[in-house]
């Protein structure tokens, strides 16, 4: 029982991610209709909003520590990061400390920023084209994003530390009623998920209760219609692609204590959301949140030994696997549109 | 001429020409001069610009006509290419019985992947076919390669059906029918035709240029112009144009009496088959088939090649695959002492300072000119490269012909 | 017996019951007009002909034979075309192609592999299909590519791809629906042209009161999913429950 | 600067069907004159550096290229000599090879089998190369170790280390310095069992591919000979990047020890997520908890950060070490680019030296003299003690680094402390060990 809890943990962890990328897809393809293959380099970027700040925090100079010598005999050094000569050594030191949550603030305007500017200077040209257009555009334009990373941070693993005061796990079990220590979940992990529901239903609110998302609601639905009311519903579909980058970019900033980001990391989600938002239904927030938490959920289950003893290599396949049953049971995902994506 | 009109012809016989005196074409720069660097004439790249270019032709049969975008092409390329391996291990040498059961196992394969997925349309399908791919890929990669002999026994299936992450390969212990188990001098037997190995070449040495005519060449080039000109037929047929009706409008063409599922079942299997026997060719040219094969990203560079080609044109997909493999191949190969000797003339701070403009473009950043020229392509050309040539020659030729060019380079959708 | 038999045909979406025990009766060669005010089912009859809808309760019968549970290209093959009401045709293939479909269907049947075989080769169809350009007036337009057509062109087009197959029944869904007049007037004298030329049996849903009067032998009117009455196009310009049901309500 | 790169044909093989139907026959060069493939005929000799320059093992592929050209550098009497002057071989004298100036080809092998396959057939067909070195995988190495023995080029492997590539899939053609995952377990076990007893019930996380396999076979079977109990072995894919519902069973298990046969980012991801779910703080059997990873990658610990302190594995040479060979080595690489090597660059430089030496000794280029002189070589001074390259499996014996990540880095390089260096004696099987066999080297092979 204990086991299963822990697996729907994991489970709707691995799914916050899922659905946040689904959920910016889904946004932009909703609203522009365009495919956008960048979005995994949107998510990748925001990962690097992280480790960017995490390094701009940690300038350093360098101070001669007397009596060392480095592994080439010349004198060693000591890096003390410019935020200890500002705030003093322990302020310092925690302003450092929390510089994943901080990025955050750098990822917002980072991330609006570098939607509006590829939607203006890129995808807008691409709306009319065939989606095979659209395709090859944003894969051509997620390479260089991802290159663009690669020279200047390299390819390895960058690691991005949550701050040490989420270090360590929480005893969730014993909130529920099972003996303390047998459910116990880090604690990081617990945020991103209440982080993930919190963006999530932000941008259902933003949506459903002001006039701009009802606009753009009405325009995912008909845009001539809401353009011919006169309506400018070009700018609002901009800020709509900034929404949706800041979106990915937020579950890049605070996936990066998770996994240590790399440039690549963007096309390792790629397919697995559009996966994700093809199981959803094209051009449906809900689905694509709800098809996110139901396949990071039996991806969790298909990796347990008890599973794996019975048929070995599901967890290699079972995304794909359960992809197929669903689109074969249901014609257009879980909660689809008829009519849309299908020529 | 074979049944095609004249201008198909005239398409047919510059492919055949090209193909054939692509050693020359491919190696424009003497030997030792700086310019050598961009010389693609060697076998294996000649090779894989052919057989490239069979994989394409047969995706833009589906994906060309019917504008069905299949996302897991790459896992037929991948069946044949593990098929021929068995036959190699198992019968004998001779690439001709391999390349047949390679397109057997990739129609099979296709029949039951298109079945399923051909009951979706749009990215529906195109999701379907990635799943399907992306399994087979995880089947080969590690199910499928786990031993399954038992851990003492050193039999056939000591690495699985598939070899794992580095692929089937032949051994000196395979228990072939047809042939030895080993050369003479207690090597691994390379492929064949009747007796004439793929590997072999020969040199022609023309002052200081240097042309190569590899064995292996020559023949997928053949495979490829019967598979060009297969797919001409095809194209030019009743059964192409239901195909081309097929992408247009489907709703008109059931109303027209036409049952749609088969055509298009019909046009997946095809361009499966063309891509198994680009898979076998592989393995007929470098024995060893590999996982990686069958991964999205093969898949998606099949596709990319179509479209910086030219959708739905004859021979754009051919052209877009030169273009990805010589990126691969070509730039990919230039490091900064190669930049360094190019400049040399320059100034030593003029030099250093070129070089470092270019530098993130080349070698280890081929994959920064493969997105850039993606983009490029695509916002400038929306035809691809087959538009880039028709504008070139429109410029050059002064006249407008519109009509004619309308008809045949329309871009997908 | 006629040549398309519609017997106690039902047909609900959820609560909405679009058709009510319709009865309808096609005579051959003649040319039958269904009409009725919006939402009067008339579409939905039309879909139930030609397989895309499938009723819940009563029988289409065509030629003698069922039509229900059978796919749209089936019931194509039985003899029954479709004209739609916004033209419907391959856009991304010349006229002539166009036209070389239909012949490919009537000729094949509804699959057949000629992967090899070239079009260029296919001497008699295409003879076929240029005789009814012709007499559709297009021939001169056979190498255009149908998407740059006009509407009138396209809706021409269309005809002559169903033309083409020679069907017994030729199904019109308001083939003039958002056409000028003399576009109109046009349709009109080629659906007389081809009436009298050809002999084949036309059922057609219109709402110009214009085309129907000038073309139809006998008229159904349906309202609410049922029909009201079914006769010539005399007694149906007079009948009181018609003008109070449909021409009333048009006014 | 001028450096020249001249590159030079090769000739695969002449083959007498496809040269009849051609003309001019008196232009045809007579192919393979010098009896073997890509013999060079002018003033210098070409290698080819097959490493990844893209994908994710990049940035060790770029500290292998910057090896490599110090290899060359030291070849052609540049620089400062590095390792020449510690080898216990002296026939190199700093004058190229065999006289001849070495120039070098570059080739992006991505990590995928088909790529290196086909950079590597680029370098030997195109430019000429008569050596292939580098890689970062063990897929790669033993797919491009084939072509070679197909080709007729020699190949010096780069990082890989399955069993495998010197074992199942040997051959003549192929030679590996890089220690292998039987060496691995058979240095940490004893380790393992002195720090951490030998009671201990150990759960296996293992990649799904071939060098996972050997690897967690390795230490399996060289841990539970030291009494320890495997409770579980889990198989998890290549392309996870979040490991969590792969730990939280750990958490259920009565395991005391994790295994992760995981390397680089998967080492990384799973590490991480290990920590993360807080098992180094738990208990379990009144023991602490302990994780283990078996292979150490330095440049890939980066990526773990903090997570890598106190925790045991092996490594095939750090740059730590005090002995002569290592420290003119990480003297020259240090001040050529700033920073200290990583294993990487190690395995690949003295390759390269080693290759380079091989041929001076046999005084000839042609693949089968190389062959006889590297086998059965005892060498010296390479920054591994005592060295030997065995003839049976072309496998070097040496000593083996266990490591630990250190408490307290005084740099960003400095991750890793040497725990104990493993007498090559107790690393040393017997060639047909069960975990090597099938198999078999075949023949040297001169191509053409």
């Amino acid at each position: 029982m204990d086991a299963i809890i822990l697996q729907i943990l994991n489970g709707l962890d691995k799914g916050s991610a899922y659905a946040l990328i689904a959920l910016g897809l889904t946004l932009i393809f909703g609203t522009l209709g365009v495919v956008n293959f960048a979005h995994g380099a949107l998510f990748m970027i925001g990962a690097f909003c992280a480790v960017t700040l995490s390094r701009l925090l940690s300038l350093s100079h360098e101070v001669a520590i007397p009596g060392q010598v480095d592994f080439l005999g010349n004198p060693a050094t000591r890096d003390v990061p410019y935020v200890y000569d500002i705030f003093g050594e322990a302020a310092g030191a925690a302003i450092i400390d929390w510089s994943v949550p901080l990025a955050i603030l750098l990822a917002i305007p980072v991330m609006i920023a570098v939607g509006v500017i590829m939607e203006r200077g890129l995808i807008k040209h691409f709306y009319k084209r065939p989606h095979a257009d659209q395709i090859l555009v944003t894969f051509g334009l997620a390479i260089v994003l991802q290159e663009i990373i690669k020279y200047y941070y390299g390819a390895n693993p960058i690691p991005a530390p949550a701050p040490q005061a989420f270090v360590g796990s929480f005893d969730f079990g014993a909130l529920i009623g099972f003996e303390p220590g047998t459910i116990i979940y880090p604690y990081w992990r617990l945020v991103y998920f209440a982080f993930a529901v919190v963006i999530i239903g932000a941008v259902f609110a933003f949506l459903q209760f002001t006039t701009f998302g009802m606009v753009v609601r009405a325009g995912m639905a008909d845009r001539e219609t809401v353009g011919l009311l006169g309506i400018n519903i070009d700018k609002r579909f901009t800020i709509m692609f900034g929404l949706a980058a800041a979106v990915a970019g937020l579950a890049g900033v605070m996936y990066a204590p998770i996994t240590s980001p790399n440039y690549h990391m963007g096309m390792d989600f790629l397919v697995l959301s559009f996966v994700v938002v093809v199981v959803g239904g094209m051009g449906s927030l809900p689905g694509a949140v709800l098809a996110g938490f139901l396949l990071g959920i039996l991806e969790s289950f298909a990796s347990m030994r008890e599973v794996l003893e019975i048929v070995p290599g599901l967890n290699q396949i079972i995304i794909y696997l359960v992809a197929i049953v669903i689109l074969l049971t249901r014609p257009r995902g879980l909660m689809g549109r008829k009519g849309v994506m299908e020529d | 001429m074979f049944g095609l009109d004249k201008k198909d012809g005239s398409l047919l016989l510059i492919v055949t020409a090209l193909v054939i005196f692509a050693p020359f074409l491919l190696n424009p720069f003497p030997e030792g001069s700086a310019l050598a660097q961009f010389n693609a004439g060697y076998p294996d790249l000649m090779q894989r610009f052919v057989i490239f270019g069979i994989f394409a032709i047969g995706f833009n049969i589906l994906f060309g006509l019917t504008g069905y975008l299949s996302f897991g092409h790459a896992a037929f390329l991948g069946v044949g290419s593990y098929a021929a391996m068995w036959m190699f291990k198992l019968f004998g040498m001779n690439v001709l019985p391999a390349l047949a059961l390679s397109m057997i196992m990739s129609a099979l394969f296709a029949v039951v992947i298109g079945y399923v997925s051909l009951r979706r349309s749009g990215i529906y399908f195109s999701i379907l076919t990635l799943a399907f791919a992306m399994m087979s890929y995880a089947l080969a990669y590690s199910v499928l390669a786990t031993d399954m002999d038992g851990p003492t026994q050193q039999g056939l299936l000591q690495k699985g059906l598939t070899g794992g992450e580095t692929g089937l390969q032949l051994t000196l212990q395979d228990p072939r029918i047809l042939g030895a188990q080993t050369t003479a001098d207690g090597n691994i037997p390379v492929p064949t035709l009747f007796g004439l190995e793929m590997r072999s070449a020969t040199e022609l040495v023309l002052g200081d240029w240097v042309f190569t005519f590899s064995a292996g060449y020559y023949f997928s080039a053949v495979v490829m112009l019967i598979a060009f000109y297969l797919s001409i037929r095809i194209f030019r047929s009743p059964f192409g144009m239901v195909l081309r009706s097929i992408k247009s409008n489907q709703q008109r063409l059931t109303y027209t009496g036409m049952n749609p599922r088969p055509y298009m079942l019909a046009a997946f299997v095809i361009s499966g088959m063309y891509a198994g026997l680009a898979g076998g060719l592989m393995a007929a040219m470098d024995p060893l088939a590999g996982p990686e094969r069958m991964f999205w990203t093969a898949s998606g560079e099949v596709v990319l090649m179509t479209i910086l080609g030219g959708v739905g044109t004859l021979i754009g997909p051919v052209l877009g695959a030169g273009a990805i493999k010589y990126m691969e191949n070509i730039i990919s190969k230039i490091n900064s002492d190669i930049l360094h000797s190019w400049f040399a003339f320059l100034p030593d701070g003029l030099e250093d300072f070129i070089v470092a403009i270019i530098y993130p473009f080349i070698g280890k950043g081929w994959h920064l000119t493969l997105g850039i020229i993606f983009m490029l392509v695509v916002i400038f050309l929306p035809g691809g490269l087959v538009q880039g040539g028709q504008k070139l020659a429109a410029l050059f030729r002064r006249k407008k012909q519109e009509d004619t060019k309308s008809a045949t380079t329309e871009p997908a959708e | 017996m006629g040549l398309l038999e519609v017997k106690d045909v039902n047909k609900r979406f959820g609560g909405l019951q679009a058709l009510g025990n319709v009865n309808l009766s096609v005579a051959e060669q003649t040319v039958h007009a269904i009409i009725g005010p919006n939402g009067a089912g008339k579409s939905t009859l039309l879909n139930c002909l030609v397989g895309k809808l499938i009723p819940d309760t009563g029988s289409v019968m065509f030629d003698g034979q069922s039509v229900l549970g059978r796919t749209p290209f089936e019931i194509n093959q039985m003899g029954i075309s479709r004209v739609f009401q916004t033209p419907e045709i391959f856009g991304d293939l010349t006229v002539m192609e166009n036209m070389l479909i239909p012949c490919f269907a009537k000729r094949d049947g509804s699959f057949a592999l000629h992967g090899i075989r070239s079009v260029v080769s296919e001497g008699e169809l295409r003879d076929q299909a240029e005789q009814m350009l012709e007499d559709v007036n297009m021939l001169d337009k056979r190498n255009m590519h149908s998407a740059s057509m006009s509407r009138g062109d396209k809706r021409r087009l269309e005809m002559a791809m169903c033309l083409v197959q020679n069907p017994k029944l030729l199904l019109l869904d308001e083939p003039t629906a958002g056409m000028a007049r003399a576009d109109t007037n046009n349709t009109i004298d080629l659906l007389k042209e081809i009436k009298e030329k050809r002999n084949i049996t036309i059922a057609i849903i219109e709402h110009d009161m214009h085309v129907v009067f000038s073309l139809a032998e006998r008229i159904t009117v349906l309202a609410q999913g049922t029909p009201l009455v079914e006769d010539t196009p005399e007694n149906i310009k007079g009948h009181p429950k018609v003008k109070e049901a449909y021409l009333g309500e048009a006014a | 600067m001028s450096k020249g790169n001249l590159t030079r044909r090769g000739v695969l093989k002449t083959g007498a069907v496809a040269g009849a139907g051609l003309a001019l026959p008196t232009y045809l060069s007579a192919a393979g004159h010098e009896g073997f493939t890509n013999a060079p005929t002018g003033s210098t000799v070409t290698l080819g550096f097959n490493v990844p320059q893209s994908g994710p093992y990049a940035d060790e592929g770029a500290d292998e290229l910057r090896a490599y050209e110090l290899a060359v550098e030291h070849l052609n009497g540049e620089g400062d000599g590095g390792m020449l002057n510690t080898f216990s071989s002296k026939a190199l004298q700093g004058n190229g090879i065999l006289g001849k100036k070495v120039e070098y080809v570059t080739g992006d092998t991505q990590t995928k089998s088909d790529a290196a396959r086909a950079s590597a057939k680029s370098m030997i067909e195109k430019d000429g190369a008569i050596m292939i070195t580098g890689g970062s995988s063990s897929g790669v190495a033993v797919a491009v170790q084939a072509l070679c023995q197909e080709a007729g080029v020699i190949f010096m492997a780069g990082l890989t280390h399955s069993n495998d590539t010197t074992g199942k899939d040997k051959k003549a053609n192929g030679f590996r310095h890089f220690f292998n995952s039987y060496m691995s377990g058979a240095a940490l076990a004893p380790v393992l069992a002195a720090n951490y007893g030998t009671d201990r019930k150990a759960y296996h996380l293992t990649a799904d591919y071939n060098w996972g396999y050997t690897t967690e076979e390795a230490v399996r079977s060289s841990t539970e000979a030291m009494g320890w109990e495997t409770v579980g072995t889990v198989l998890t894919p290549l392309t996870q990047t979040d490991f969590s519902s792969y730990i939280t069973p750990v958490l259920q298990s009565d395991a005391d020890v994790l295994v992760l046969n995981h390397y680089g980012g998967n080492m990384v991801n799973s590490l991480t997520n290990a920590v993360q779910f807080g098992l180094r703080d738990r208990q379990v059997n009144g023991k602490n908890f302990e994780i283990v990873v078996p292979l150490y990658s330095r440049l890939m610990a980066k990526g773990a950060g903090a997570n890598v302190k106190g925790i045991f594995g092996s490594t095939n040479w750090h740059w730590s070490l005090q002995d002569e060979g290592s420290k003119a080595f990480v003297q020259s690489f240090g001040t050529k680019y700033g920073f200290p090597p990583s294993q990487a660059a190690h395995t690949c430089y003295v390759q390269a030296l080693l290759y380079a030496d091989a041929v001076e000794r046999a005084g000839s280029f042609a693949p089968c003299a190389v062959v006889e002189a590297l086998e059965g070589f005892e060498f010296d001074g390479m920054g591994n003690g005592p060295t030997l390259y065995r003839a049976e499996d072309h496998q070097c014996f040496k000593d083996v680094l266990v490591v630990k990540g250190k408490e307290n880095p005084s740099s960003e390089f400095d991750l890793l402390e040497i725990v104990e260096v493993t007498p090559v004696e107790q690393v040393t099987y017997e060639p047909d060990h069960p975990q090597f066999a099938g198999g078999a080297l075949g023949s040297c092979n001169n191509g053409a």
